[in-house]
């Protein structure tokens, strides 16, 4: 596990196997559906960020020194959101006995 | 959803398809809602820690949110049976 | 046909089997198709129905009642626009014989 | 599309790969769409029902909609076009 | 080669025919990401000129003149963004030995 | 990544979805760059061509980005090592 979320990772990853998958295996599914949840984190960490910390006056090619400060901060917080919002699920999750209680995006409604 | 018109074998691969879908449909929201809150919640950076207002904040961000999108699944789900009882009235 | 379009869906549907599909049948190509139709909707009326409903001043972690009350209409709203688009979309298509005149969205330059 | 250097075999893959994609983006438009206008034109929820207003602004939104993409299309092609000639002058 | 970007598409075609594939051929696996391509381009393309160029009070269903001039220029300066987007990553990637210097979106960390 | 679990077949599997997976990743990052410094730096539309400012202004936007995205790059994996040390410290 790259990206140590605070159990949505491992959770999805039990969920995956039952899946199955003809071509594929249940390894590559898993390391895959990490891969696509690391590369949606990163570009929303990115677009944040940069709505956050840089000036769109864009007068200079160059991150200037605030700018650079706020990115550095910014990674930090964005992960530690990252780790609040992923407690958060989670203590919810064992409340509903695992279930993905209002889940939303698709979970709900099938 | 309502598999009656395929076969066994196309049911099976069919929930498998919907079991990977909610499982990247799980992921979406979950960084969607980090995206969300961390937006709403965080404007301060004069320092690398979360202060306490902003973690009250993704709390209460993260709760509502999915309070909000239950509620929502909730009429969803009458709304399309309602319009699915229409058309099957025509 | 869970979720009744005016009329996109089921036109659709006779274009995805002409698709074919070598692994996949064509039954399985049109469930999908639709699993994936609506997943979108659901989506954007989440994030349509938060944008109009829920203020982002997070005061307590419920839904309060102007929220819900707003949430409830917000949904019956998104389903009227959607049949209203739907309409709308299906009388165009007829007035083309059937094509998607300016769907842009790919249609138009291939 | 240009598919002149796939074998028949392939260029028969490839029109599959495009009609689903017409199909998977003719899904994306239809939903874009719907969120575009109920987002310009719907702020009124005193009540279940669209308004007369609410309803009009939603006609005018998709035409203008399809018409403003209809027209981008032409435009894409033509600059598309203009670029390749630019490129095969080098 | 339909949409000439600077040479952004090229390069991918190189990288792409290392990836090989077992069921779909190199030539497939190029045309289909090309076609992705001139999606994703011509879908952000449609939102853009549309929040610069058109009102979104609704007045009436047709564009007017000034919609429609200003969507033609548009179009055209979309392009020549693209173009020097295009040139300024070539000459980024030349730089930097063909490497995808800070390409982020998930270059950067595997 | 690490895929030491994996078998080498799958390995080389993965390797080859990596690859695709980073050719669709660096299309959206050049057509969102596109669109971001378009959206940003473009806003006359009183004749067809870029005007210097607008070019400049094309140019350092796109420096900037990618300095940026660069900048959080680097920062993501620091932060993501220190967290995988924590949760194998407990």
């Amino acid at each position: 596990m790259v990206f140590g979320f605070g159990g949505g990772s491992s959770s999805g990853g039990s969920q995956m196997s039952m899946g199955g998958g003809s071509a594929t295996s249940p390894q590559i599914e898993a390391a895959t559906a990490e891969l696509d949840m690391i590369t949606d984190v990163f570009n929303r960490l990115v677009s944040s960020c940069h709505a956050k910390c840089i000036s769109t006056r864009y007068l200079e090619p160059d991150l200037n020194k605030g700018e650079s400060v706020c990115v550095d901060r910014c990674v930090s917080k964005f992960f530690a959101v990252n780790a609040k919002v992923g407690e958060k699920m989670q203590a919810i999750g064992q409340q509903a006995g695992g279930a993905q209680a209002g889940a939303g995006g698709g979970g709900s409604f099938f | 959803m309502d598999f009656s018109q395929l076969s066994p074998a196309e049911a099976s691969a069919m929930e498998q398809i919907v079991a990977r879908k909610q499982m990247r449909d799980f992921t979406k929201l979950y960084s969607g809602l980090v995206e969300r809150c961390f937006g709403s919640c965080v404007d301060d950076f004069t320092s690398r820690a979360l202060t306490t207002r902003e973690e009250e904040c993704v709390d209460k961000c993260t709760m509502k949110f999915l309070k909000h999108s239950e509620r929502v699944g909730a009429r969803f789900q009458e709304e399309n049976a309602k319009m699915m009882a229409q058309q099957q009235a025509k």
